[in-house]
């Protein structure tokens, strides 16, 4: 089995990275744009780490090249990486805690 | 083989030992590994911050937009120095030995202007009267989690920049390979990566808009 | 040496279960409402780890000194059924124990801890310090005086940072070292701490609770009986932890109106 | 271009020359492997003298203990421990064994020396990495050893350092200044020296398996040290920041974990907004994990050790055994509320985090019932290491069936911060992982040094262990049944004054338990010059490390790249003379 031959298909060169890093700076300009819109906190939240996500995924996915080792290579490292951020946010339900219990806040 | 075991590994038989199951030498998988438990550790960090963030209704906005047009800079930076980490691995990958240096360099060059643009304006916020334990615009923490976090960053874009360094003077000699550089380069784009997390988190979310 | 182990094993086993069988060491009898259901769901689980645990270490004993006789050169034997049967055992037994004590256990805890204190409960503030607890019942009027961290001077007596010179509410408050309560009659404690850590634990109410520094935690219970039982502290606060302790009065609701009075007369 | 699908390692190393570069700064894994047992030796053996220190002042509150004055003056004057000296030696204790000996022994120190062995390996996948692993560590046991010998001593807050406690500094008490400070430090260099220790047994594990060496056919030992170094390297990324927010507020004058309006020793504290349910959150997000960083390497060598004692694979095999080590490993992330029922936690949260922590018990029961299946029917050979894996099996099912108890909120109420819990992770966590570390001392002690150990004497240790163990831990369940609360230095309440003769007979069992290991080490020590030659394969095992010889040469297989041609354990094959069949052997086609 030829170890090259197997990976998927290779970027398409430096102009690809280009796209790639334009596309990252265009929504860097919507965060930039999003935070001076006033909208309510949470919804703000959610829309600022969904693209933040979906910049950090650009990133893992064609500059580290993730998209283009073999998959077992993702399996590996992605699923638990998110498992464990995903659980440190049961802290949260405490979070809001100190705000409805909390004695001496300022 | 079980439809699981076929997606994880590709439907390939490439976990019967004697070679790398992922095709990629040993020292990627380490810093593959590394990014991992790095990234949990920032994001460790992050969920502090968001914690105490939520539970103190006197968490200051100040960042003008004076900040945010600075900490777009340095965003903007981060990001091409990633493109220009991105043009070294190729050019390494290519043989171009020289080419490829000439890219870290400009990589390492990008480093330095971030933590630059950042010491400038730690210092601006410290002149101001911000503090590790202390600051005027309400929630002492603000002062703590930001000057963490960003430190925390901070030393892994310096820490990335000697890395680079090393590599860099090491490929020229030859003594190291194209995949050391493609190994740095993963580093390197994790900090930028971590970057975009703490962007919108610390900045964007503290901008004073009015 | 696998008879001896057999032997050995099945002594300490039956004698580990028989204090527990025994109750040679047990936990005081319950005073609370809620107590009775936590002690049956004791009792329950204990059942259910008892046996548990006796057939485990017994087989256990029973097969090694069955193989460990046997003569070397006879073929091994596969556990009748195999793994199968052993998993299928488990995730038999072990899950319906576990949805049932799930479910038991989650109306005792809500009684404790999810579900508001009734309305007519008695309002009692409790503060801890390293190494003492004091309790704050507010007076005549009904309220609790505001507390102020920077007026709290041990030298003084104002351990709670009451100012009675500008806040009315705080001049009838009664601050004590022993928490008094009427049988019967539902009480809600409202703790904070003054320093670190610490824990409000009385064995006989079946109550533990922390107390988190900067927080105001609220917690609910009646007493069925009346007598004086140790409060005692269970969260490592520092050099006196040990000696952390305050006593719990239950009183008939008599004798409690007149300590009231008499606090008050003071 | 190379070819990059070649696993590059640095492992073509020529053995080094010289004592320092062999025995000190050596990147052999197997010489890093042993400096990981003894620093956790020494380790243990401190954490024992300070577990005798406080057993015997918790049965003899006013009594002096003679000499230790000369440690600390003020902690201990006339040799009668104080209070906070008492805290103290408390905190250093649990610290010692939870980190350097739990953590380290059986992971690091068995887990270095047989992880490359058994997959066929000349070494792990990053020596010099290795190396820094474990002098980070060590650095770490050094920060946390000069605590003894700092002004106040030691801190006084626990080894779960819960803050402000733990981040006020010395207002708070004694040792909570620059000993606490120490101590963050020492589990930082903790932390970096794990995470680093993990990467490289994961990249190991993964890249350097032999030809044929499949995952299936991976030793139960192998697997049990790559899920372990897996819940490390996701585990201690948490600790290590927490370790750094908690420096922090202490040489920093942040207030992370500090809230507002604290007024400790009569002084209004100059903090805000911190919480400190976040640091209990992060503590146990890493400490529950961290319970299994220290009891899945015991469930591995078990299993291992049972498979050569009982002469047949373990009942259900790889399949079903890895699979519970691996559910236990996932659930692990999902349970570390049940650390706080009761710390002010939000309420929902821990009817959420216990049914999570009562499933783990499934995986786990399946685990026992296979074991104590597997020896019905078995040719039993009850050497030393045989009898300690058996005896992990007792005191494993002991252990845990406690956790049932603790794992309920509602029964927690009563239960929590009592010896019952004391009595509960002692049992399952502390003996268990340590009755593996005996086995694999036992058993392992012929490859790694070339001699065996003496049964007599090892059989006399495995029966003073087994009971006293069972002296020291059983009553402390009825003592926490009895409301005995944990972590008192003296028991001057009338409700706890009539429960201290059973104090006393825990402390003399542990004396006498205490006792035993001195025969240990002895037969350890004694052993390694003195004990009889090993031949190759002493225990007529199946697994890769027997086909080398004892010890092994320096890189491992002597320049042979073994093959692997068949599964871990193959007990009683009737065509052949012995009966079991190595790994490697590849005379007759594998059975499975």
């Amino acid at each position: 089995m030829n170890a090259t031959a197997e990976r998927s298909e290779g970027p398409a060169g430096m102009s690809w990275f280009l796209k790639v890093w334009v596309v990252l700076l265009v929504l860097t300009a919507v965060e930039i744009f999003l935070a001076y819109e006033e909208l309510p906190v949470h919804i703000m939240l959610i829309l600022l780490m969904g693209l933040s996500l979906i910049k950090a995924a650009m990133i893992v996915a064609y500059f580290m090249h993730l998209r283009y080792e073999r998959t077992s290579l993702a399996w590996t490292l992605v699923p638990a990486t998110i498992f464990v951020l995903v659980m440190m946010c049961v802290f949260f339900s405490d979070s809001l805690r100190i705000v409805r219990l909390g004695l001496f806040l300022h | 083989m079980s439809e699981l075991e076929v997606v994880v590994t590709g439907g390939q038989e490439i976990w019967r030992g004697g070679e790398s199951p992922y095709a990629i030498p040993s020292k990627k998988l380490g810093m593959w590994l590394f990014i991992v438990s790095d990234s949990i550790t920032f994001g460790a960090v992050l969920f502090c911050y968001a914690y105490l963030r939520l539970a103190s209704p006197d968490w200051p906005t100040p960042f003008r937009l004076a900040s945010i047009e600075n900490a777009t800079i340095m965003t903007f930076v981060l990001l091409s120095s990633s493109v220009t980490m991105v043009a070294a691995v190729e050019a390494a990958k290519a043989g171009r030995i020289a080419s490829s240096v000439r890219w870290l360099g400009a990589t390492m060059l990008g480093g330095v202007i971030f933590d630059v643009l950042h010491i400038r304006e730690w210092l601006g916020l410290i002149h101001e009267g911000l503090r590790l334990y202390h600051n005027d615009w309400g929630s002492s923490l603000f002062g703590a989690a930001f000057f963490t976090l960003t430190g925390l960053h901070m030393t892994h874009v310096t820490i990335g920049v000697i890395y680079l360094f090393i590599v860099a003077t090491g490929f020229r000699r030859g003594k190291f390979t194209s995949d050391d550089v493609e190994i740095s380069g993963l580093y390197w784009h994790f900090v930028d990566l971590v970057w975009m997390f703490i962007f919108p988190l610390v900045y964007l979310l503290s901008a004073r808009i009015r | 040496m696998g008879r001896f182990f057999a032997v050995v094993l099945t002594v300490i086993t039956l004698v580990s279960a028989s204090f527990f069988v025994l109750h040679t060491w047990w936990m005081p009898v319950d005073i609370s409402v809620h107590g009775p259901a936590l002690d049956k769901q004791f009792g329950e689980t204990l059942f259910g780890t008892g046996i548990g645990f006796i057939v485990a270490q017994l087989s256990l004993a029973f097969f090694v000194w069955q193989s460990s006789g046997r003569n070397q050169s006879r073929k091994t034997r596969q556990f009748p059924g195999g793994a199968r049967i052993m998993v299928t055992t488990a995730v038999i037994l072990v899950g319906f124990e576990i949805l049932a004590l799930s479910f038991v256990g989650q109306k005792a805890w809500a009684a404790v801890n999810l579900d508001p204190a009734p309305p007519n409960a008695m309002r009692v503030d409790v503060q801890a310090e390293q190494f003492a607890f004091y309790f704050r019942y507010p007076g005549p009027d009904g309220q609790f005086g505001g507390v102020h961290p920077d007026k709290i001077s041990e030298a003084d007596g104002n351990y709670f940072g009451l100012d009675p010179a500008s806040d009315v509410a705080a001049r009838d408050d009664i601050v004590v070292g022993s928490l008094t309560i009427p049988v019967n009659q539902p009480v809600l404690l409202t703790m904070h701490s003054k320093d670190v850590g610490h824990s409000f634990y009385v064995r006989e109410l079946r109550i533990q609770q922390d107390f988190v520094p900067g927080l105001m935690i609220p917690v609910h219970f009646t007493a069925t009986q009346t007598g004086k039982f140790e409060i005692v502290c269970t969260q490592l606060c520092g050099l006196g932890h040990y000696n952390m302790k305050a006593y719990l009065n239950v009183v008939t609701q008599e004798e409690y109106d007149q300590w009231l009075k008499s606090q008050i007369g003071q | 271009m190379h070819d990059s699908s070649k696993p590059t390692t640095e492992h073509h190393h020529s053995p080094p020359q010289g004592f320092l570069w062999t025995h000190v700064f050596s990147l052999d894994h197997k010489v890093i492997g042993k400096q990981y047992y003894f620093l956790s030796l020494a380790a243990v053996l401190i954490g024992m003298v300070l577990s005798w220190l406080v057993r015997f002042h918790l049965a003899w509150a006013s009594a002096a203990i003679p000499g230790l004055q000369y440690l600390s003056k003020v902690g201990a004057p006339g040799g009668i421990i104080t209070p906070e000296y008492y805290l103290s030696l408390l905190t250093l204790h649990g610290t010692l064994m939870v980190f350097f000996v739990l953590t380290t022994a059986p992971q690091a120190g068995f887990g270095n020396y047989f992880l490359p062995i058994q997959i066929g390996a000349e070494d792990m996948a990053f020596p010099r990495l290795n190396m820094l692993s474990f002098w980070v560590t060590f650095v770490g046991f050094v920060v946390l050893i000069s605590t003894l010998f700092v002004s106040d001593g030691p801190p006084i807050s626990g080894w779960t350092a819960y803050a402000p406690l733990s981040a006020i500094g010395t207002d708070a008490g004694p040792g909570l200044g620059t000993g606490q400070v120490l101590w963050v430090i020492s589990i930082g260099f903790f932390c970096i020296g794990s995470l680093l220790g993990a990467l490289n047994f994961i990249a190991t594990t993964l890249d350097l398996r032999a030809k044929g060496m499949t995952l299936a056919r991976m030793p139960y030992t192998t697997w049990a040290w790559f899920i372990t170094a897996v819940l490390a390297l996701l585990a201690f990324a948490v600790l290590l920041p927490a370790c750094v927010l908690l420096a922090l507020d202490h040489l920093g004058g942040t207030s992370f974990f500090i809230p507002g309006g604290l007024v400790v020793s009569d002084k209004l504290q100059p903090h805000s907004g911190g919480s400190t349910l976040l640091w209990q959150h992060m503590f146990w997000f890493f400490g529950h994990p961290e319970v299994y960083i220290a009891i899945i390497p015991g469930l591995g060598i078990t299993s291992h050790i049972l498979t050569a004692t009982a002469r047949k694979d373990i009942l259900g095999g790889t399949r079903v055994l890895v699979g519970c080590m691996v559910s236990i490993a996932f659930l692990s992330f999902m349970v570390w509320g049940h650390h706080m029922f009761i710390s002010g936690m939000n309420p929902f949260s821990s009817l959420v985090f216990s049914v999570p922590t009562l499933i783990i018990t499934i995986p786990a029961s399946i685990v026992t019932l296979n074991w104590i299946g597997t020896v019905f029917g078995a040719r039993l050979r009850l050497h030393t290491p045989g009898l300690f894996a058996i005896g992990f099996i007792s005191v494993f099912v002991t252990g845990g069936l406690s956790g049932f108890f603790l794992a309920q909120p509602s029964l927690d109420i009563y239960l929590h911060a009592t010896y019952f819990v004391v009595g509960h992770f002692h049992m399952v966590m502390g003996v268990a992982a340590i009755f593996g570390m005996f086995a694999g001392t036992y058993f392992w002690f012929p490859k790694m040094f070339g001699r065996m150990m003496s049964e007599t004497l090892g059989k006399i240790h495995f029966w003073v262990t087994f009971i006293g163990v069972y002296c020291i831990f059983m009553p402390m369940h009825y003592l926490g049944l009895a409301g005995n609360v944990r972590r008192y230095s003296a028991f001057v309440d009338d409700y706890l004054a009539p429960l201290i003769p059973v104090h006393k007979f825990i402390t003399i069992a542990a004396f006498v338990t205490g006792a035993a290991q001195l025969l240990f080490l002895f037969n350890l020590f004694w052993s390694m010059y003195r004990g009889k030659k090993a031949e190759e394969n002493p225990w007529q095992a199946t697994t890769l490390e027997w086909t080398v010889p004892s010890p092994p040469p320096f890189d491992n297989f002597g320049g042979r790249h073994p093959v692997v041609y068949r599964g871990p354990y193959e007990f009683a094959v009737e065509e052949t003379k012995d009966d079991f069949v190595m790994q490697d052997s590849p005379q007759q086609p594998a059975r499975s």
